[in-house]
């Protein structure tokens, strides 16, 4: 973890190297757990719920709430002091890097730069009809009080809505000459949302459209660092806002072209 | 009804008959029509089962026959009949036979015309004897064991496998349930065909089958015992099949079924002339079984803003109300939908949603309504989530709807856990006690924050639908005045399932409907 | 205020009668009689600070000496100022010396009595100035950063170390609370002295200190110019040194103190004659302070049935407002005490809560009214837990109160984890903002539950009332009318702390309090 | 754990050799967890909390809700798949085997055997103010719509309150030449009930008056396992009636006499 945060954030006393959970002490590690198990109530499930616990590393677990759901399952609220560590100077994590931009700076970069508008087609593809991610960042009206691309003298955009296959998705990329990608998925129930995305990287590669074009895809459940690990150039999660995703893509677009 | 609002009964008029003239049209648009699956439907009513070798529906294979042949623009139904008369086989073994090419589909030569129109009435008679007896059936449940308190507390089950999602509706009885329904897998309404058996395999909810039904049902009248509730049963008649989930849900007893004018159109960008077709046979067929039928209004607002939108969602619920009493529902089976999706974190919206929900109340006093939970503005956070989910819970107490959804904290996230559910009805459950009378205590501030946000939302509607009518339905909807979407009228999914009925097209289904439906209004007067 | 309730004026002035009746009696009592704390709280006033080698605290061994000596029962002030006098040393100086042996504490010799009465007018004059300048200080901070809107949000820290407690107290103004209580450790009211220093080893809570109370004051102003808005502290003046406590909180700016006429006696088993009498010298130190106090009837429905009891609480806050009102407090600083703590899960409690919540604003209209969360019915199901604190947020949002205690999902539990309360108040301030103008809006069905509950509600409170003016509170306490717990006038602790006035009794302090309340009340005029 | 529930509760499919947290599908292990740290919200905090997840034994761990409490301190809600199980079957917990009788029946059997009432003193000790349990259990009054102790004609009861010294409170069992003591202890903070109970035990034993004492404890986080740990004869929880605490005394007092 670097330390850019001003160093008055990190709560005098802490040791880095082994941050723990925090309730009202340093060191003190409490978490709070629930879950359901599949038998009814009873002090042996009770006991099962604290064995449980124990082997998620909780010392002192103490159950607050045990309720018998019915047919055979029971519901429990555990807490525990939690033994485990994690060393924070270790960690590292790719992040977005490109800067905070205005709308009319990132229309200047762009326009300075290419000459020309940039072509951008954006879809909610698979199954997945959840429009109002992509909409959002895509859509004039924009999100969050910020307009989005179609707004951008720099982007023309494409906005193929919902439910898109991969296959129609890379036709408009050719047909348009695409230079980005915005693919959306917001449904992940059995990681749909992975084979998808994973299929329309290959897809494009195996097509050999994947030299010069960005590759971008967002959605609630998605991160910059799952989006690296399937082929895709940045990923956008919860709360994105068109601006973050106009400056990634100039500054992106302009840096490649270099 | 208690009024509140001092809601302007004129304008409530006004709405009625813009809303009545924009049914007449969409349904004098239909009665020129029927779908493929509206002919499915009726096979299935007529006792067709099963599918073929391929898993495919032996309705689809009729059907699709009967469109090669040229027959479907004056009904399966008579050639179905001849196929059976002739071979005499039961239903679904003549249907299998014509799936093979074993046995020929086609209209009855014409000595045999009458005895083929006797063999549809009886087939249908059958199917509507059914439709019947699942009726009566329901009824003695529901006088032996009740129904509970209102609102009647609706959970959802979405495993994507049958067998989990029936221990989990058992569990839901037993923490106080009264409407359990199965969410369809993601995307089960573009299909054009109902799969068949039962399944363990869903994405986001499980795929609505006749089997599934089945499985449901019996596990709910267990629990219903169990609990000493009856406890109802829910799925969607929606989607391109929606008449055959309709007829389905008919036949298998399920108690009630989201049925909605445009949902499909906005947000399955199905083909309207389609969907619009199908919903007039589905809804007399609904009528007819006694269902429940709940509309999709909050989808709007998943789109929509809440507040800005908050007249669609009234300008909605009057069209789906005309269409629905026009197809002989009565208003205590019209669970109209709305939700409570405003920004929590907007001042005043509490207030806001009161007045929404209770004019909502006012003007459709005989209706249920079906109240659905905040989702649009839930976040992860369960904490906060399910305290957005007791806010609602109390508006819907304080305002008397009829059927209440429960928020369930781990919206936004993924289909409820197995004690999602409990805890969401423990806190409805309680809330539901603590404040049983409040409906009755309060009164709003005349000329009040709330009062005057209902008759703005009321005035707003009057306008819309005054538009709609004079745009024409179909032209609205190009126009995006429903959830800021824009369909074209030919655009979409399911257009090519649409056949202009011939003269001499003929239904003994919708007869067997006009007898059912006659019945119930003769009970309802004896 | 709006009238909503319907209440008659009559039986809130047969309230408010009786109620000073019994004030002019407790307070005629107490004016008879002084005790150690009031002597050992002169003395901090004075100027006196620290503990001996042994960590006793100096005003307790000058006290103590003062006791041995017999010169109590005309005040310690005269000989404290004497011995300061004669040895020229400041306060807490000759307070060690005292405590040393190595000064004598005697009254002074009659030629020295004037110049000695004079060194006493002195050191209060002193005390009183520190005073003036913390009141002009808290009054700026709230001139420029202002105090958020009310309802004051109220939270609690209970660490035990006061280290931690200050990190929390930060996390929580970040959170929006403006009121941050530090909880004492467990039984520090049966102490018979302040412990002296910074700890950080306290049992369910924080030692109460001078030491900290200055720690967390520093750590508030910060997070008060991080948040923009003055978060006040809050502690007890309660227990065995209760005046004590006051006189600290007055000197080191805290801006609540809990001040309760009975809750020492009823639920610390102290002694009912040292509770009193200590508490009408306590309530003109926060009266010139500027303190809001805070009362404790929320504690009698821990013990006793909340539905049951309910006019216990309302017959506890008239006493107590009337003895405030009579030791100099203005309404502005009675934060009178009540609580949710109903069954919830018996129908109707929310309206009844209501009811009882609203009285309670329409009968003290100018007191901001202290409202405590659910305690009683936590179970440790956080989920339901958070849920009852939300129902907790409406009842006050709903009825206008003005300091909101948080209630935290982790009652029954332990004392809140640092994202407790950060999850309360970020619950809180989403009903506060989404029902912001409830209160405005809805008015009461005339005769309905809420007015009818209310109004025998009053009526019990006149009965009990006038029943204790007429027994006496001593005789009262005696026959365990409130909190279902009884207490003889001569049990529990501290009795032999009361020390009945000799003729020349003197307390120069007591002047200095005349004086600021003089200058408050002319402040107000102009 | 005993099958002595009837067998239909425990759900179809169940191995209770291997019992883990249930979700919406068996097996699939789901738990939900909260907790803080002390550092600020972060990419990397956000690892961390990811890792922490982990090495509790949660397979792919999803956060749902990150948000900076300020001042360092970050708060984390995590949902994901435990590794961990428990084998059911080898579970044995000491219960509270006393039947359950009635008031009459609970007076006939000490009133027969005896002869005469028992004499049971009760209180909350240390610096425990909490009596509403205490009182709950002894008082006329009772709780959850039951008489308590006092109401028994079998028993003679002496309630001592609040903040109950152990020493005031041998001396009273002395006085009284009591049968049994009941102590309740409500406050857990550093554990302060433990070492309390403990000191209770151990100056009773070694006044000698254990032989022929039956001592009892309760209070919401006390369990009849760690009353049987801490040496005393019977421990009860949160919830507890009256009319179960006079069964075992009953039962128990007449078990010992034989
Ligand atoms: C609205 C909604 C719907 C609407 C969708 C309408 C529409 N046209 O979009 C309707 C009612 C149709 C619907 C239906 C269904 N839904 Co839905 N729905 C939601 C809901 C309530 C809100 C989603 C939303 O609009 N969020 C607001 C937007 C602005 O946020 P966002 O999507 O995260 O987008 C932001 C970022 O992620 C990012 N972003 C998103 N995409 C992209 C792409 C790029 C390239 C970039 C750069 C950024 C980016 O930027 C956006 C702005 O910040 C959520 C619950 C919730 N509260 O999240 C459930 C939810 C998403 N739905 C769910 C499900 C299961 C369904 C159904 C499958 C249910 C069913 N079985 O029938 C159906 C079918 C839909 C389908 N086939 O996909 C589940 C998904 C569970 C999961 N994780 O898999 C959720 C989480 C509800 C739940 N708890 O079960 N739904
Ligand atoms: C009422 C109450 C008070 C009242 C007590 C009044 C009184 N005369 O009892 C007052 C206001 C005085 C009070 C004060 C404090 N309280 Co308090 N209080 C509570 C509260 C709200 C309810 C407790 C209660 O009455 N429960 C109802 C009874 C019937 O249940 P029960 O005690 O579990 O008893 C049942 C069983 O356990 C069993 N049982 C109990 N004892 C025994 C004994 C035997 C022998 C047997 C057989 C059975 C038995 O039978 C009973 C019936 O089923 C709880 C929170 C909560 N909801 O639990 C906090 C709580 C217990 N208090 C707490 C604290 C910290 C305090 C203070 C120390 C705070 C402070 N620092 O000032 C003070 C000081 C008190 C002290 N020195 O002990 C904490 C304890 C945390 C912990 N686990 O250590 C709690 C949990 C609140 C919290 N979240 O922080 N409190
Ligand atoms: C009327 C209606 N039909 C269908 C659905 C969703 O189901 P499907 O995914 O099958 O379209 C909804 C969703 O809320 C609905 O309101
Ligand atoms: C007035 C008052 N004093 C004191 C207390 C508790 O503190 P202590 O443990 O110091 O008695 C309370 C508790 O609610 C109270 O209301």
């Amino acid at each position: 973890m670097t330390n850019d945060d001003s160093p008055t954030r990190i709560p005098s006393g802490i040791d880095l190297h082994a941050i723990g959970p925090y309730g009202d002490t340093l060191g003190d590690g409490i978490v709070q757990v629930s879950f359901s198990l599949p038998i009814p109530a009873s002090p042996e499930a009770r006991e099962a719920a604290r064995r449980l616990a124990v082997q998620m590393g909780l010392n002192e677990p103490q159950i607050y709430r045990e309720a018998d759901l019915g047919y055979g399952f029971s519901f429990w609220i555990v807490y525990g002091k939690c033994r485990h560590h994690v060393d924070v100077t270790r960690i590292v994590v790719p992040k977005i890097t490109s800067a905070a931009l205005s709308f009319e700076e990132i229309n200047a970069l762009v326009l300075d730069n290419a000459g020309r508008r940039l072509r951008i087609v954006g879809a909610c593809t698979g199954t997945d009809a959840h429009t109002v991610g992509i909409d959002a960042i895509l859509n004039m009206k924009g999100f969050a009080g910020e307009y989005g691309l179609e707004r951008y003298p720099a982007f023309e955009v494409f906005n193929l809505g919902s439910q898109v296959t991969n296959g129609t998705l890379l036709a408009k990329v050719r047909e348009t000459g695409a230079d980005a990608v915005l693919v959306s998925q917001v449904v992940t129930q059995k990681d749909v949302h992975l084979s998808n995305l994973a299929e329309w990287v290959d897809m494009v590669e195996a097509d050999g459209l994947r030299q010069g074009l960005l590759l971008l895809c967002g959605g609630p459940r998605i991160t910059h660092e799952v989006a690296l690990e399937l082929g895709f150039d940045a990923g956008f999660g919860a709360g994105t806002t068109p601006r973050q995703v106009a400056a990634w893509l100039a500054q992106e677009w302009v840096r490649r072209k270099k | 009804m208690e009024r509140k609002l001092d809601l302007d009964p004129a304008a409530i008029q006004r709405c009625r008959h813009a809303a009545g003239a924009i049914a007449d049209e969409v349904l004098g648009f239909a009665a020129e029509r029927t779908t493929v699956s509206i002919e499915r439907a009726v096979l299935r009513w007529m006792g067709v089962e099963g599918g073929d070798t391929d898993c495919i529906p032996l309705v689809n294979r009729v059907v699709d026959a009967a469109g090669v042949a040229g027959l479907l623009d004056r009904g399966v139904a008579l050639p179905f009949a001849e196929a059976v008369r002739a071979s005499g086989l039961p239903p679904t073994d003549a249907a299998r036979a014509i799936a093979e090419g074993r046995l020929p589909l086609r209209a009855p030569d014409a000595e045999f015309e009458s005895a083929a129109r006797d063999m549809a009435r009886t087939l249908s008679a059958i199917g509507a004897d059914r439709v019947r007896r699942t009726n009566r059936t329901r009824q003695r449940f529901l006088e032996r064991l009740g129904e509970g308190s209102r609102p009647l507390l609706y959970v959802i089950v979405a495993s994507g496998n049958i067998h989990e999602d029936t221990v989990q509706a058992k569990v839901c009885a037993k923490a106080g349930a009264q409407v359990v329904a199965v969410i369809r897998s993601t995307a089960q309404s573009l299909l054009d065909y109902i799969p068949e058996g039962a399944t363990t395999e869903g994405y986001g909810g499980t795929y609505a089958t006749q089997a599934n039904f089945r499985i449901m049902r019996a596990a709910l009248d267990d629990a219903s015992e169990d609990v000493g509730c009856y406890v109802r049963q829910c799925n969607y008649a929606s989607g391109l099949c929606m008449p055959e989930m309709a007829t389905l849900g008919a036949l298998e007893r399920l108690d009630v079924m989201l049925n909605d004018a445009l949902y499909g159109i906005l947000f399955r960008d199905i083909n309207m002339q389609r969907t619009l077709t199908d919903q007039a046979f589905s809804r007399r067929v609904s009528a007819a079984a006694g269902l429940i039928i709940n509309t999709g209004e909050d989808n709007y607002l998943t789109t929509a803003d809440a507040f800005d939108a908050a007249h669609t969602v009234l300008a909605s619920e009057f069209i789906n109300e005309q269409i629905a009493l026009r197809c002989g529902l009565k208003p205590a089976q019209l669970g109209l939908g709305h939700a409570m999706q405003m920004n929590p974190w907007r001042e005043d919206m509490f207030l806001y949603e009161v007045a929404q929900a209770r004019m909502a109340r006012e003007i459709f006093p005989d209706c249920p309504l079906k109240y659905m939970p905040p989702t649009k503005y839930m976040t992860g956070d369960i904490f906060l989530g399910h305290v957005q989910d007791a806010l609602f819970s109390l508006a819907s107490v304080m305002t008397g709807q009829g059927i209440h959804l429960l928020g369930m904290m781990t919206e936004a996230m993924h289909t409820p856990h197995i004690h999602d559910r409990t805890l969401a009805l423990e806190s409805t459950r309680m809330i539901a006690t603590a404040a049983r009378h409040l409906e009755d205590e309060i009164e709003f501030k005349p000329g009040g924050l709330i009062q005057t946000r209902a008759r703005v939302v009321l005035g707003g509607a009057v306008g819309l639908l005054e538009q709609v009518r004079d745009e024409g339905l179909f032209g609205a909807l190009a126009h995006g005045r429903f959830a800021d979407i824009r369909r074209a009228p030919d655009g979409g999914r399911g257009l090519d399932g649409v056949v202009v009925k011939a003269t001499g097209y003929w239904n003994p289904v919708e007869d067997s409907l006009d007898t059912l439906l006659a019945e119930r209004d003769a009970e309802v007067v004896r």
